[in-house]
């Protein structure tokens, strides 16, 4: 059975509906709301399901359903749905691991009173997701990014009333939206070059050749390639919503939202967007690559965005406390190796990367949302502890996340992924030094994820919350289970030795596998570095596991510096604050300013240009303004005195006047020269 | 529509609602007068939607044309027609009027005079945007500051006096030059009618005959149009009456202010000046390329700064409409016909986007106030969404689509807007996005300290929208919505003049 | 120096002593006076014209001044009963006390 | 003939100085006479006599006696009154204003080239030729003559009449 493309719209449009209908119900229709959009997911998994199947029919086919939005003139704006492997892929991840967390969110989020608001939130995050997932328009797809921003906004600062909630809900949507200005140009730059927004139009869409070949063969400012301007510039778009470095500041902010919102987040909707955008526009992305004699290639810089957001996502994980923080550092460093690859060409692996990474993170996340339920919203790694024995089902998923992650080797879906990119990085003919970066970020991520499962889940309980957590029930712990199977199961699908899901994105119908030695020392390499980093954290915190709850931790006894300014995630908060923030204040500032005393001052000049009055006193805004309507007033109540003393009511004087005024006539004529 | 006037009756059946309830307003009773006030108020919107079934939106020349002579000694006809542009200005004021009465309806004092001066602002409003001669057109343009006058000054707050007369005075001496201006048109030209000043202008007769006037006159008539629009729309730096008057003047007006006024001057530019002067906008278009910015980055910063959340909205009005002048101004100065369409297109959709999501965040607020007692500073309130869920809810869908997010209406004006100023001047694009920014800025800044945050003290009896609150907004919501899906029902009636305006291009 | 501008050059100056007296004087009936003077200074030069000019046999200054001291006699009349009022009034005929009219 | 009419000039002018910068109105009066009667004789010498007559009639017969009876009529108690800062003022301003009037006159005057220069032969206008021309060609401006003497006549009279009879306000 196959989907037509022309229905692909019914996969998002599925969860919006539910949206709608959680929108529109009273408040105590909890069922109903939870129902609807767990339905709706569930249904849509089975359409991406069959979307899947149709797509996989002719893997190197686009196939598109073009529409008109409305009229521009002579033409029209169009939109159109597209399905081909990449969105199929995406899709059936998506809507798979939304169902999950959707299902764990009825257990996690029972008690909340805004639990029907949740829900619909829930879906139009969902729904936005998957509509880029099967946009064929950068317009389309730009449309679902900002719901996508707008559903985050709402998610992250669900719990509203917290002020450091709405604080870090708007934090993410302005950081973003810098971002997503550049993505709009990019995309403005783009209608503007090519007249079309539209991927694949039959030849005439922005990703084919024709239009490809144009961007890339002119010029713009500094010697770019405008193809490579226009990619830099979505790529922007992608370093704000894949938290990217700089822009990755709002990412480790948005756990203040409940901790599914936050799985849904880091695995499969909002940063997976930017790493699937690029990946969508990579041949506008690659259309330099053919060029010699260009400056920069927009690739170049993904690549090192993403080595350099890799590096220092593993770094400031390894001195985060809280449990969610650092795995969203660990979310913001696994982007970074999704942009890397990317960056080095091989975008196939990233979105291999992105697949597993989405199982395993999500799985991960519920697992910490399951510990915070557990242990009645304790978040500090150094509070909890010892609940290996306590929670069997969730330590047991959350360990395989972990290895996952660490990218233990063969059994493991990160492991594969994580070796397809580091394979890609290595052949990258620009520079090693990304692949260098890639290297000790495998390391760190070993490290700080074993200390991350030793700290919660060895030694001792050091609370008394802890000491009675206790297993949560099947909503939350099912989809851990199903979650964990998808973690270890799906690195199968792309095995150097069988790359099934490679083959298939990059639309080739035949698998062409390489036997596992031809790439052995690399895969030898990644291995030892992952021994290393999970030795040395068990060595330091798994073997003395942590007793006392102020006990300093061992790395910062050893370097307490360091470790506290990467706990202080390098202080690029303060430096955004210091510098961006007081830029945007001192803005606000000056353009008040300018409005109150500058502007409104011209206004009074002007006004007091008919009296010669001195001393400018009370300058505030109001009576500057309006001072300067009453000086006009008041010069004109002047005149009409000193008019009115004219008529004096003795004809002599307007003898005199008369007289006066002919002599002056008079003169005026003769000297005029008019006789 | 064979004889009907209907133009006629859409103009003054609002002023005779107001007649009414001029001289019978006593004895009506305060309900029955708000409730024939509404009704007389709605009674556009009826019309405007008669006049839409029978609307041919393939013609892009004036339809259900009136024209009779009026003063022969002057050439002066009445003359009312009506093209896309002025349907879409009297649907917004159909749409929006009803609803700033409805935004009123808790006036307690003299409610018959408030509504029947609001019906007069709303004829005069209408008669503008339905005039095709300048001397009918300028007698509403300059009747619509008398009742505005009263409304802020008798119904308004605090500094209402001083900010009406700031209001009056400021837009009079731009009405003043626009007067002169024209008397000088129409004594190089005899004629006051706009269609006739177009054609001349078309086949550059027009720039011929003021150029007999001798010496600076062309420019100082140009310079003469250019202020009254200019401060009616209002055009940075002409904008310092409007934070004071908007904020001042109670949140109904506001709301025709901001929703229906503003576009006046917007409407003047594209119908008069535009039109009239192609040549010398085209020259000084770069230099007023530079106001609209100005007005779109310093507007939003502007607002940032402000603690006043009548005047905070009142600066992201100003910024709006800058969006529209930006588009027209770009389209003056540069040729290249695909980009000039999508600014036009923006910028009239911009201008029916904005009438409706301004007039709602301007009820919002209102709303805001008499909840708190006439408090509207951004630190007064805290949490309120705990306590009014829906209203946060109708609150935020206003200011998101004022903020331009995609689905609600904001973004598809917007979105054209700047993908023609791309096209026609790419810097000019690269520099609002500055505005865009900040706008996104203040705006989740009003959110975040009125709505989010712990519950207040001082917001500790707020109540939910009652039924009139929840009539009002719920229209603009569901339009909002409605149009950010589906543009192509205001496309549809604009696009074929634009796509005449801009055939018509050097 | 023609008779004609000789003509022209009195009627000037007895315009202008007129003028003086009319604007110096406070006393109303000297102000009627000065203004007689003036009708007189152009009556002067009506004739100066008449009697220099190109077409002498239509009389038409003549006529003109014979219309003029007409309206003169009329003028000074009602002139001279307006001060007769005013002083029936005011008991003065000095012009800087009578200035109700002023603004 | 030039000499004679220089003589006539400064007996005008003189005269009308005098009279009009005197401080006794009787002798100003008298005075004015005696320069209305140099008009007269000045326009007999341009040759207009019936002009001349009208002048002597009217100016120095009936507007002197006129002007006498006025004088009589509002005669102060105290003839004169010091002359204080603001008549001086005055005075000044106004010499100031005549002269320049005079100045721009008698500039003109001299500075325009007049086409006649010698003087014709004095024309011959008799009384009958005027009567013709007024009962002919100038009929109606006589007419509105006669009827402004007229009201004229009546105003003067209305003005100047004693006010006996007074108003219905004044009784109560």
């Amino acid at each position: 059975m196959h989907l037509p493309v022309s229905l692909v719209w019914l996969i998002p449009a599925l969860p919006l509906l539910a949206a709608g209908i959680a929108a529109l119900a009273p408040r105590s229709c909890r069922t109903l709301a939870a129902g609807a959009a767990i339905a709706a997911m569930i249904a849509a998994f089975v359409i991406s399901c069959l979307a899947l199947h149709t797509a996989l029919a002719d893997p190197g086919a686009k196939l598109v359903a073009n529409f008109e939005w409305f009229d521009v003139g002579a033409g029209a704006m169009r939109l159109g749905w597209l399905l081909d492997p990449l969105t199929a892929f995406m899709c059936v991840m998506v809507t798979f691991v939304a169902s999950l967390i959707f299902i764990f969110s009825t257990g996690y989020m029972k008690a909340d009173a805004n639990f029907k608001q949740f829900f619909c939130f829930l879906s139009l995050f969902a729904a936005a997701m998957l509509g880029i997932l099967v946009a064929n328009s950068l317009l389309l797809l730009f449309i679902c990014w900002e719901l996508v921003g707008l559903a985050s906004y709402l998610l992250i600062g669900f719990w509203f009333h917290k002020p450091s909630a709405a604080a870090a809900a708007k934090k993410a949507f302005i950081t973003t939206r810098i971002g997503d200005l550049g993505l709009l140009l990019g995309l403005l730059w783009l209608a503007d070059s090519t007249g079309s927004l539209l991927f694949y139009d039959g030849g005439n869409g922005v990703l084919e050749v024709a239009a490809l070949g144009s961007l890339a063969s002119q010029v713009t400012v500094g010697g770019l390639a405008v193809s490579t301007a226009i990619g830099l510039l979505i790529f922007c778009g992608a370093v704000g919503k894949s938290g990217q470095f700089p822009l990755h500041v709002w990412l480790p902010d948005a756990m203040e939202g409940p901790t599914p919102v936050s799985a849904l987040i880091h695995a499969a909707t909002m940063v997976a967007a930017g790493v699937f955008l690029i990946a969508r526009v990579y041949p506008l992305m690659s259309a330099d690559l053919a060029l010699p004699l260009v400056p920069l290639h927009a690739l170049t810089v993904v690549a090192f965005i993403g080595a350099i957001t890799a590096l220092l996502g593993a770094t400031i994980a390894v001195a985060q406390n809280d449990i969610k923080r650092v795995l969203a550092f660990s979310t913001v460093s696994q982007l970074g190796y999704m942009m890397l690859a990317l960056g080095v060409g091989s975008w196939v692996a990233a979105i291999f990367h992105l697949l597993t990474h989405a199982f395993f993170k999500a799985l991960l996340f519920l697992g910490a949302g399951s510990v915070i339920h557990a242990a009645h919203h304790e978040q500090d790694i150094r509070r909890l502890g010892g609940l290996r024995g306590r929670m069997r089902i969730t330590f047991a998923t959350f360990a395989i996340g972990m290895m996952a992650l660490s990218g233990v080797p063969f059994l493991f879906s990160g492991f594969w992924s994580k070796e397809a990119i580091l394979h890609a990085a290595h052949g990258w003919q620009v520079s090693h030094l990304p692949f260098g970066a890639a290297l000790v970020a495998v390391v760190l991520t070993a490290f700080y994820m074993t200390r991350l499962v030793a700290e919660t889940f060895f030694g001792t309980a050091r609370t008394e919350e802890t000491e009675h957590a206790h297993e949560n029930s099947a909503v939350m712990t099912v989809p851990l289970i199903l979650l964990a199977v998808g973690a270890v199961a799906l690195g199968f699908l792309g095995t150097p030795a069988f790359p099934w899901l490679q083959a298939r994105l990059l639309g080739e119908p035949e698998v062409h596998g390489h036997p596992l030695f031809e790439s052995a020392g690399l895969m030898m390499l990644s291995i030892v570095l992952v021994a290393v980093g999970l030795g040395a954290g068990w060595a330091i915190y798994g073997r003395r596991p942590r007793v006392a709850l102020d006990a300093v931790d061992p790395l910062a006894k050893a370097a307490p510096g360091v470790i506290a300014a990467l706990g202080n995630r390098l202080g690029f908060d303060e430096l955004y604050a210091a510098t961006l923030g007081r830029l945007v204040t001192a803005g606000a500032t000056v353009a008040d300013f300018f409005d109150r005393y500058v502007w409104g001052g011209a206004v009074t000049m002007l006004a007091r240009l008919g009296e010669f009055a001195g001393v400018v006193n009370r300058e505030n805004d109001e009576s500057a303004i309006n001072g300067g309507f009453n000086v006009v007033s008041e010069s004109f109540r002047d005149s009409g005195r000193a008019y009115s003393r004219a008529q004096s009511g003795e004809p002599q004087s307007y003898l005199r006047f008369i007289a006066t005024g002919f002599v002056v006539l008079m003169l005026l004529v003769i000297l005029g020269g008019g006789r | 529509m064979s004889s009907l006037p209907i133009l006629s009756l859409l103009v003054f059946a609002p002023w005779l609602g107001a007649l009414v309830l001029a001289s019978l307003g006593n004895k009506l009773g305060a309900k029955s007068s708000r409730v024939v006030g509404l009704l007389s108020s709605g009674s556009t919107l009826g019309l405007a939607l008669v006049i839409l079934a029978n609307f041919a939106p393939a013609g892009a020349g004036y339809q259900f044309i009136e024209r009779h002579s009026w003063i022969s000694a002057l050439r002066v006809d009445y003359h009312l027609g009506l093209d896309g542009l002025s349907l879409l200005l009297v649907l917004l004021t159909g749409l929006v009027s009803p609803l700033c009465l409805l935004a009123s309806w808790k006036i307690q004092r003299a409610p018959h005079h408030f509504a029947a001066l609001f019906l007069l602002l709303q004829g005069a409003a209408l008669g503008v945007f339905l005039a095709l001669d300048f001397f009918h057109w300028f007698l509403f343009w300059e009747l619509s500051l008398v009742p505005a006058f009263f409304l802020i000054k008798i119904w308004g707050g605090e500094g209402a006096t001083r900010a009406a007369y700031q209001f009056v005075i400021y837009t009079l001496a731009g009405g003043a030059c626009l007067l002169l201006a024209f008397a000088a048109i129409a004594v190089a030209t005899g004629t006051f009618n706009f269609t006739e000043l177009a054609t001349l202008a078309a086949s550059g007769q027009l720039a011929a005959k003021l150029a007999l006037l001798g010496g600076l006159w062309p420019k100082v008539i140009f310079i003469g149009v250019f202020l009254g629009l200019a401060v009616k729309a209002p055009l940075f730096p002409f904008h310092t009456w409007l934070p004071a008057t908007y904020a001042e003047a109670p949140s109904g007006v506001s709301m025709f202010l901001t929703g229906i006024m503003s576009k006046m001057g917007v409407y003047g530019f594209l119908r008069i000046l535009w039109p009239l002067f192609p040549a010398e906008l085209h020259a000084a278009a770069p230099c007023l390329l530079g106001l609209a910015l100005g007005g779109v980055v310093f507007g939003a910063f502007a607002a940032l700064n402000q603690t006043d959340l009548k005047r905070m909205v009142a600066y992201s009005s100003i910024n709006h409409v800058s969006y529209c002048l930006l588009a027209l101004f770009a389209v003056a100065g540069a040729s290249n016909a695909p980009a000039a369409t999508a600014a036009l297109i923006g910028a009239l959709l911009q201008m029916f986007n904005h009438g409706l999501s301004a007039a709602a965040l301007f009820a919002c607020v209102g709303m805001l106030e008499a909840r708190s007692g006439g408090r509207r500073g951004i630190h007064d309130f805290g949490g309120v969404r705990t306590l009014a869920p829906l209203f946060a809810g109708f609150c935020g869908v206003a200011m998101f689509s004022s903020l331009g997010l995609p689905g609600l209406n904001g973004f598809v004006g917007e979105f054209m807007i700047f993908s023609g100023v791309f096209g026609l001047a790419p810097w000019a694009a690269g520099v609002a996005c500055l505005g865009l920014f900040a706008t996104a800025l203040f705006l989740l800044t009003f959110w975040q300290r009125v709505f989010h945050g712990p519950t207040g003290a001082a917001v500790a009896a707020f109540r939910d929208l009652d039924r009139v609150e929840i009539l009002t907004l719920l229209p603009l919501v569901v339009l909002m919505v409605l149009l950010g899906v589906l543009p192509q029902l205001l496309v549809g009636l604009i696009n074929p003049l634009v796509t005449t305006w801009v055939s018509q291009l050097p | 120096m023609s008779p004609l501008q000789l003509c022209l050059l009195l009627s000037s100056l007895l315009f202008c002593v007129g003028l003086v007296a009319a604007m110096a004087r406070s006393n109303a009936i000297l102000v009627l006076l000065g203004v007689e003077l003036m009708l007189n200074a152009a009556n002067i030069n009506f004739i100066a014209f008449w009697r220099y000019g190109p077409n002498p046999e239509a009389g038409t200054g003549v006529l003109f001044v014979l219309f003029s001291i007409a309206v003169a006699a009329a003028e000074a009349a009602v002139g001279l009963a307006l001060v007769i009022a005013v002083y029936r009034h005011q008991k003065t005929i000095r012009l800087a006390s009578i200035n109700r009219l002023k603004g | 003939m030039t000499l004679a009419l220089i003589l006539l000039s400064v007996l005008i002018l003189g005269s009308a100085i005098v009279a009009l910068s005197l401080r006794n109105l009787i002798h100003s009066a008298l005075l004015l006479v005696a320069c209305w009667a140099g008009i007269a004789a000045f326009y007999l010498w341009a040759g207009a006599e019936f002009v001349a007559f009208a002048q002597g009639l009217v100016y120095v017969g009936a507007i002197s006696m006129v002007v006498l009876f006025a004088v009589l009529l509002t005669r102060q108690g105290t003839a004169s009154e010091p002359l204080g800062f603001a008549s001086w003022q005055r005075f000044i301003l106004a010499l100031v204003a005549g002269g320049g009037v005079a100045g721009i006159l008698v500039g003109a005057v001299l500075g325009t080239p007049l086409t006649v220069t010698t003087p014709g032969p004095v024309p011959v206008l008799t009384v009958k030729q005027i009567g013709a021309q007024l009962m002919g060609p100038h009929v109606v401006a006589l007419l509105v003559v006669g009827i402004l003497l007229t009201v004229s006549l009546l105003g003067a009279v209305v003005l100047a009449a004693e006010e006996n009879v007074k108003s219905p306000e004044d009784e109560v």
